[in-house]
């Protein structure tokens, strides 16, 4: 019995979870999955080939209704959690299980503030493709961008992958699905699309924790978490909030400076 | 809204001369929805307003869009018009065809057109207005008023003269404020006690005001018309209903060498003790820090020699409720200490004095009766040198305001010198002098030329003790930077007004907001100069910035006048453009997910919590709701709220949405 | 292979609005075109698609009898979008109309029997189509019983038709709205439909009943039914799925082995019996 | 019909012909590291290595979103276009895979059953299948465990084996749509002879036995196994978006003031809107219940009407979701459930 | 991307502005007889707090080849801070429209108070000319009517 087991054995068996939220293998890749009793947890695993954002099934009524939740969390599930918890929407008592920085061992977060703790010691660093990825565009002149993402918009088949696999859209009625008035043509069309990465990535702002589930979901491949990683960027630039830190009032939209920049108000 | 009526006026030649009208109204007609159009000379005339409620009578109609002037200017009286036919004023809406078209655009088929198109933008937004009633709030009509200095005590007279009850809160243990500290105020000088005792016995013996000293605020909730303040009243150690104020405790006290705040520091006081003679009420409290029987358990003489018993040792801080419609706030400022400049000797010197100290001295309920001598050894000083703007206008200090007062005090001060001590010198170190107000300018003057104050433009660099004298080192600035060295025997400094201690902590249980100095902030610094943005609560006095006497007490009449009016109406009535969350049949009872972003976002907090509950009383969820009587509807929540679940009645996201695309449609 | 395009509408002029209850309306539509006016043809209890141009289609059944020709009338609640878009029309307007969709009641199978009709609220418009229906041709039943209830007096549709059915001595009319929801000068019975259908209790024998409304009034009032004897082939109801083509494409209404579009609206109890409990 | 035998240079010829005549040909392209179908542009090239295309080719008959007829108010009155059927153009869509061109059978059936769609039929008549056998699969695929083989040839106009030993070629004319393109682009082909085309296709496993899942279905409606399988589903539309089979759609109301446009749109029983009444009653209130309704649709329901499951064992659905619903393995499990 | 045809172009331009200082400051130049352009179309909204970014895009995809967004000065704002909400707001949309392609040269931010009659007319002349200069935004029609032109073919 591995470490991990053993700990969400543990976890169920004194009472402090009566579900465990975690990944197990599956056809070369990882998947969530769902232990209620110590049956269960000898298919959990945590490591780097973890990549759903798994805290995406915290607001799930059906999922977490009546239990109390422990989440095997990566770094990316856990910097969510903290969020979630900012947004009144961590069920109460909710748990994270996490490796310890070395890798090598567990340790179990029973408090947002404890979560918060290991959060803030890990800032979030763009990097690698993605980096590269947010240049190129950078280098685009405009009239490139728009053709870039006007290619890419016209792909998108209005699956909202992107939208299920984000544990930040939790709303229990999106504006897509809202039609009065029809804030977005609710089919896929280059421009609903673009209105609904727009309305997506907006909402997003200053909450994102750059997990790279939108992307990671879409079955077409549209990058469309360079979106949203750009705008944590220039919020970041622009408000020092980084993405997946957490403000301790509010929300970088909700929120103002009086001294915020406003060169481009003429 | 499908039987819409149009009412195009040519405002006389003022919208007619410009723009074709009849062409406007002839167009509205055939607009979807439009069941009658016409235009007319004055539709704000009786006629024109007789057109309309005869039309909205005769086609039932459901809507109505006035094509005239701004709606600033009649839009009420439209709305009534159509009330007064039984539509709903707010089915009617204004298309602005004077100040937005007819009278910055030439004559011409552009303007007529664009003309066309507001009334259609219009149109389709009035066929999505919903009819809306105004919104009651019932109101307690009593008044809290934090702070019993004189706005506090103005403000509370003058609501109680109204006839309305008020709660009067100090947390001292009497009422009177700095100004009961001051010695003689500018520039008529006359003697500050003698203008504010009365006022403060008026107080205590008004029947509409409840008082309460020694006390402060612990909470406040609740909404407009609908506070509920907890009031924590701190142990004062005796029974108030026995204690005749006597006086015997407090000069048998053994604790005497304990600085009395009302000196400034420059006194002693004793821990059972009534800060100063005229005090109300005049009962003594003990100051639980510094008694012997607080610290150790021994002594307790005051009991044993109380004649009435009214020594409770065991008392314990009480919290009561109190329901008030309204809360003036009144906190007052403080002065900056000396310790703050370390260029005049971070306070260590004791002849350097806070303008404070100085009307102490100046006082003849003193600590030396008046007589101007000097802390260190109490020789009266022949050379006093005053410095202005200590703190003030230096950013540096992180207080780049100007404190308003110190000009007028420090003129006042060396003129009390040159009153009290004969042949004394007296400096005025100064960057300015603001004498703005009436008969100041005149009060400095007579300082100068009258009282022979030396005023020296220019900056104090360095104070520094030597041989029992103070070398005061600065520059005059008027005769081209010469530097000038005074060895003076005492120096006053006029320290920055400051926001008070814990009026951070005060504003944050108020809900209100303050100014980046911690000063509290109101709603509009010209209009609406003593509301907060919290509706239903008011400021007045130097809890905002400091002010004077006659400006306080001008905004504490101020707010009392804004108290009185809020409690003259039978409730309160408001414009119902306010933000709804929506609410829908269970299962879903709100699209609200209740992530609370929009109580961040709102200026007013408005927006509450609601718990949805099932028949047994299980929580469902945890939505939003906005609380109309708080709500001013500027909605901010609404462009925020994610999944689109407030919205802003009278500006829903429907009728703009409609508004944004009939304005454009003739485009495509 | 027809070239006809299956989504489009046709026009009506509205000819008639009628007020009900607070949100609910009641249309009398002709066709635009007097010729597709004369063709159409359907049958009771089936049902259409009506547009509101500008805001899209809504599913309700045709309340007018088949019987009486040149119009239909349609009763709905206002909603939604397309229904408040439908509100929102005055009478000469046009709006679209696609049908008629589903099956229907089997009226002519019920002939010498006695008919109970049990509706509640808003469904008493599914209920009217076939309750004129069998009052056009009253000699080929046997006894008729209408049980109606609403919320409140105020909720009571078709309150004209009530009286009319109230004031024929064919007719067994029994009106009734729940307990809090009577006027002063209330004069039916007060109490939840599948009460005041115990109290009824009419006789099973030789009857069919015909029961519409709300599913909490549809769940309380089927017990009561099969406690007088009610076979289970001769309940019927109509079930109200989401819809948007009508046309068992789309997909929405699929409720197991049915589409609610084509093999419905109208279900016996032992139909839905055999369904999945997804309607 | 016959079948004819290409060199690899021929297969790139007939290609290369038919760009240049200025046909419009639906064709996988590598794109944003997923290979799709899309219509051929100057530049763009034919994928080649890989198994399976993110969507099937089933826009060519079912777009997205398209437009049903448009209408215009003047005042009270309307005046509705209807946009016809003669305004298609004839689409090739090249190198479906077998099932792919086997789905469209079933997506024609609904679309034909009962009442007949002009607009879809006239799509579809306007549309030659050219496929290409399978010579290789991945564990998603399992087209032989619901009665479809990697080189089936239902639904085709021509179906093209490559044949693995690089020897070109065999086409399969099935259709006299494609007898047509045949003749205009093959006409010389040799006639293949004793070509064993088993040889040159994938080896997909089957995996379950459809009527045994069917069999398991018909009392599983309250198994829980709905429950358990549905756990990780997130409730997007990507399975039935990318499944060659799924119809379900939605008709929508493109309004702009005095014009507007009735559009049909994709749309997915997966969706949690899908059938909620506008009073908030949801007839499938939880996402087992759509899982549910997904597989039971397809292979109880559909099975029924049309003898045959509504699913081609593309495997798409397993590739595209982002938690790795896996059909074939569920159905494995369903076929083996007590 | 200049248009060939700017002299026959006219830029159709929507404002949203707030109530209580560019709409008063609109009233103003109507009071003091400020001529500008036509092209403006002047929505109401309480305060710019009001005003949802999607509304914005709404504009565009209706038709409109500028808009203008204008409310109170800083710390004038009737309702406080719904200006300084706004602001925020606004820096992180054009930097995402900007990110996305979308031309942001084509919406003009301003404070206009009550008091700035002129600087409304100003604003207006000068949007206009912008625009003129910037010529149809048809790279966005384009897209906008996607069903019509693109949709029937595939």
């Amino acid at each position: 019995m591995n470490n991990l087991t053993e700990l969400a054995n543990k976890l169920l068996g004194d009472g402090t979870a009566t579900k465990v939220i975690g990944y197990e293998e599956a056809h070369g890749k990882t998947r969530p999955c769902f232990c209620t009793e110590a049956a269960d947890t000898g298919r959990l695993v945590l490591d780097e080939r973890c990549t759903n954002n798994i805290a995406v099934y915290l607001t799930k009524p059906e999922i977490v209704g009546g239990h109390k939740v422990a989440v095997t969390a990566t770094l990316p599930v856990l910097r969510t959690m903290v969020q979630l918890a900012m947004e009144n929407q961590l069920p109460d008592g909710t748990t994270a299980i996490v490796s310890t920085e070395s890798g090598e061992g567990l340790a179990v977060l029973p408090t947002v503030g404890d979560m918060e703790r290991v959060v803030a010691g890990t800032p979030l660093d763009i990097s690698g493709k993605e980096r590269e990825l947010r240049e190129r565009l950078k280098a685009m002149s405009r009239e490139e961008r728009w053709q870039f993402w006007l290619g890419e918009m016209s792909r998108c088949i209005k699956c909202y992958a992107c939208r299920a696999a984000c544990p930040l859209c939790y709303c229990t009625r999106c504006i897509v699905d809202n039609n009065c008035p029809q804030w977005i043509q609710p089919w896929a069309s280059p421009l609903a699309s673009m209105e609904w990465q727009i309305s997506r990535v907006m909402h997003m702002a200053g909450r994102c924790v750059a997990c790279g589930a939108c992307k990671q979901a879409c079955p077409m491949g549209i990058p469309i978490h360079l979106l949203t990683l750009s705008l944590a960027e220039d919020i970041q630039n622009e408000f020092g909030v980084a993405p997946g830190s957490v403000m301790d009032h509010g929300n970088v939209l909700s929120t103002f400076k009086p001294g915020d920049k406003e060169d481009f108000i003429r | 809204m499908s039987k819409i009526g149009v009412f195009i006026c040519h405002c006389g030649e003022n919208i007619g001369a410009t723009v074709d009208c009849a062409k406007v109204a002839e167009a509205a007609a055939s607009m979807e929805g439009v069941a009658f159009a016409t235009d007319y000379k004055y539709m704000c005339s009786d006629p024109g307003q007789t057109l309309i409620k005869n039309a909205i009578r005769e086609h039932r109609l459901d809507g109505v869009v006035v094509g005239a002037c701004s709606p600033r200017m009649h839009e009420p009286t439209f709305r009534k018009a159509c009330a007064e036919a039984g539509l709903n004023p707010y089915l009617c809406e204004i298309a602005n065809l004077r100040e937005h078209c007819s009278w910055v655009h030439p004559k011409g088929d552009d303007t007529t057109e664009k003309a066309i198109e507001i009334v259609h933008g219009l149109v389709e937004k009035v066929r999505r207005n919903s009819p809306l009633t105004p919104i009651h709030v019932p109101i307690t009509k009593k008044a809290l008023v934090i702070g019993g200095g004189i706005a506090g005590i103005q403000a509370a007279l003058d609501i109680a003269n109204c006839g309305h009850k008020v709660i009067l809160v100090e947390k001292e243990p009497s009422i009177g404020g700095h100004m009961s500290q001051l010695s003689e105020t500018f520039p008529t000088l006359d003697c500050s006690q003698c203008i504010l005792t009365p006022r403060m016995v008026e107080v205590a013996q008004h029947p509409n005001i409840t008082l309460y000293t020694y006390a402060e605020l612990d909470s406040l909730s609740g909404f407009i018309g609908n506070f509920e303040a907890k009031i924590r009243l701190k142990a004062k150690s005796i029974d108030e209903s026995l204690c005749t104020g006597c006086g015997l405790c407090t000069t048998k006290c053994p604790q005497k060498k304990i600085p009395s705040e009302f000196n400034a520091g420059l006194g002693r006081r004793t821990a059972i003790y009534v800060p100063f003679p005229q005090a109300v009420p005049n009962k003594p409290v003990i100051d639980k820090e510094h008694c012997t029987h607080y610290r150790t358990g021994k002594c307790g003489v005051c009991e044993k020699v109380c004649p009435t018993h009214a020594i409770r040792f065991g008392q314990e801080d009480r919290i009561i409720n109190e329901q008030v419609g309204a809360v003036v706030v009144t906190t007052g400022f403080n002065v900056l200490g000396t310790d703050f400049f370390p260029e005049y000797g971070y306070g260590r010197y004791a002849d350097v004095i806070t303008g404070l100290q100085f009307e102490r001295l100046a006082s003849a309920s003193g600590p030396t009766l008046g007589e101007i001598r000097r802390p260190s050894d109490g020789k009266v000083p022949e050379k006093v040198v005053f410095i202005a703007c200590c703190g003030s206008r230096d950013p540096a200090k992180g207080i780049p305001y100007c404190s308003k007062i110190c000009c007028m005090y420090t003129a006042k001060h060396a003129m009390l010198y040159q009153h009290k001590v004969h042949g004394g010198e007296s400096y005025v170190f100064y960057m300015d002098i603001r004498a703005g107000g009436k008969n100041y300018e005149e009060f400095v003057r007579r300082a100068i030329e009258e009282d022979h104050v030396n005023y020296v433009r220019g900056r104090v660099a360095r104070i520094y003790e030597k041989e029992g004298k103070l070398i005061v080192k600065g520059v005059d600035t008027l005769l081209g930077a010469t530097p000038v060295e005074i060895e003076a025997d005492m120096v006053v400094l006029a320290t920055a007004g400051v926001s008070n201690q814990g009026s951070e902590e005060l504003a944050q249980k108020l809900h209100i907001s303050y100014d980046p100095y911690k000063f509290f902030a109101e709603a509009h610094p010209k209009l609406r100069p003593v509301e907060t943005n919290t509706a239903g609560i008011f400021v007045a006095g130097a809890c905002q910035a400091p002010k004077d006497i006659p400006e306080t007490v001008a905004t504490a009449s101020g707010a009392a006048a804004k108290v009185a009016a809020l409690f003259s109406q039978p409730d309160l009535v408001r414009e119902p453009l306010v933000a709804v969350v929506n609410r829908s049949a269970p299962p879903v009872f709100s699209t609200c997910v209740g992530c609370f972003m929009c109580q961040t976002a709102c200026p007013y907090q408005a927006i509450e919590r609601e718990e949805i509950k099932d028949r047994s009383g299980k929580v469902i969820k945890v939505v939003a709701k906005v609380n109309p009587g708080l709500c001013q509807g500027c909605g901010t929540c609404v462009a925020f709220c994610r999944s689109k679940s407030i919205d802003l009645q009278g500006f829903s996201n429907q009728q703009m949405f409609a508004e944004v695309e009939a304005l454009l449609e003739t485009t495509n | 292979m027809s070239n006809k395009n299956i989504y489009l509408p046709y026009l009506m002029r509205i000819e008639k609005i009628t007020d009900e209850a607070p949100g609910v309306k009641t249309f009398r539509l002709a066709f635009e075109d007097k010729a597709e006016g004369e063709a159409f043809n359907f049958r009771a209890g089936q049902f259409a698609e009506y547009s509101a141009f500008g805001e899209g289609e809504c599913t309700f059944c045709i309340a007018s009898p088949p019987t009486r020709r040149g119009y239909v009338e349609c009763t709905f609640r206002r909603a939604g979008r397309v229904t408040t878009g439908l509100a929102k029309l005055e009478e000469g307007d046009t709006m679209g109309f696609r049908g008629p969709f589903g099956n229907s009641f089997p009226i002519e199978q019920w002939q010498g029997k006695n008919l109970l009709f049990v509706a509640g609220g808003i469904a008493l418009p599914p209920m009217r189509c076939v309750i004129e229906n069998a009052l056009d041709m009253r000699e080929k039943f046997k006894d008729i019983t209408i049980i109606y209830g609403a919320k409140s007096v105020g909720d009571l549709v078709y309150k004209e038709k009530l009286k009319e059915w109230e004031a024929r001595p064919d007719v067994n009319m029994v009106t009734t709205v729940d307990p809090g929801g009577e006027t002063p000068d209330w004069k039916g019975k007060v109490g939840f439909t599948p009460t005041v259908l115990e109290q009824v209790a009419p006789s099973s024998d030789n009857t069919v009943a015909v029961v519409c409304g709300p599913p909490v009034m549809i769940k309380f009032s089927f017990p009561v039914l099969e406690k007088l004897g009610f076979k289970d082939t001769d309940i019927y109801t109509t079930l109200e799925n989401r819809m948007k083509c009508g046309l068992g494409k789309c997909g929405r209404c699929n409720v197991g082995k049915m589409y609610v579009c084509k093999d419905g609206p109208v279900f016996t109890k032992a139909q839905l019996n055999g369904l999945p409990p997804e309607y | 019909m016959e079948n004819l035998h290409i060199t690899n240079g021929q297969l790139a010829q007939w290609l290369d012909d038919m760009r240049r005549d200025g046909l419009r040909i639906f064709a996988p392209v590598a794109q944003g590291g997923k290979t799709d179908f899309k219509f051929l542009a100057e530049g763009d090239t034919v994928a080649e290595d890989y198994v399976q295309t993110a969507q099937s080719a089933k826009r060519i008959v079912l777009p997205m979103a398209e437009v049903l007829f448009s209408y215009r108010k003047h005042g009270k009155d309307i005046e509705v276009a209807n946009p016809g059927t003669d305004r298609f153009n004839d689409t090739i869509i090249w190198k479906a895979r077998p099932c792919d061109a086997r789905a469209m059978r079933q997506v024609a059936e609904v679309f034909t059953r009962d009442y007949d769609d002009a607009i879809f039929e006239a799509r579809r008549s306007h549309t030659t299948i050219v496929a290409f056998s399978c010579n290789t699969c991945d564990d998603c695929c399992f087209c032989t465990s619901v009665g479809g083989s990697p080189g089936g040839t239902e639904g085709s106009d021509i179906l093209v084996t490559t044949l693995t030993d690089g020897g070109g070629a065999l086409v399969e004319v099935l259709t006299p749509k494609g007898e047509g393109l045949a003749a205009k682009y093959l006409a010389g082909a040799a006639r293949a002879d004793g070509i064993d085309k088993q040889a040159h296709l994938a080896d997909v496993r089957v995996l379950f036995s459809a009527d045994e899942v069917r069999a398991k279905l018909d009392g599983a409606f309250d198994s829980p196994v709905w429950q358990e399988q549905s756990e990780r589903c997130l409730g997007c539309g990507a399975c039935a978006f990318v499944c060659p089979v799924c119809t379900c759609f939605d008709i929508q109301e493109d309004a702009h003031g005095a014009r507007g446009r009735r559009i049909r749109c994709w749309d997915s029983c997966g969706f949690s809107m899908f059938t909620q009444h506008t009073s908030g009653h949801n007839p499938r209130p939880t996402q087992a219940a759509r899982w549910r309704q997904r597989i039971l649709h397809k292979f109880s329901y559909i099975p029924e009407k049309l003898g045959e499951a509504g699913c081609t064992g593309c495997g798409r659905c397993s590739r595209a979701c982002p938690v790795d619903m896996n059909i074939s393995e569920h159905l494995k499990a369903i076929a083996g459930h007590e | 991307m200049s248009n060939d045809n700017n002299s026959a172009f006219e830029p159709r331009i929507i404002a949203f502005v707030c109530n209580w200082c560019t709409y008063a400051g609109a009233d103003l130049t109507g009071t003091s007889r400020i001529k500008y352009a036509t092209n403006v179309r002047i929505v109401r909204f309480p305060c710019t707090g009001r005003i949802d970014f999607l509304l914005l895009l709404k504009a565009f995809a209706s038709g409109a080849d500028g808009i203008i967004v204008s409310g109170c000065h800083p710390n004038d704002c009737h309702y406080t801070s719904g200006n300084f909400h706004a602001r925020r707001r606004w820096m992180v949309f054009r930097s995402l429209l900007d990110t996305l392609g979308i031309d942001t040269r084509r919406i003009r931010y301003s404070w206009v108070s009550a008091a700035e009659g002129a600087k409304w007319a100003d604003l207006v002349n000068d949007t206009v000319a912008t625009i003129r200069e910037l010529g149809p935004y048809n790279e966005y029609k384009k897209v906008a009517d996607y069903l019509g032109k693109e949709a029937g073919d595939e």
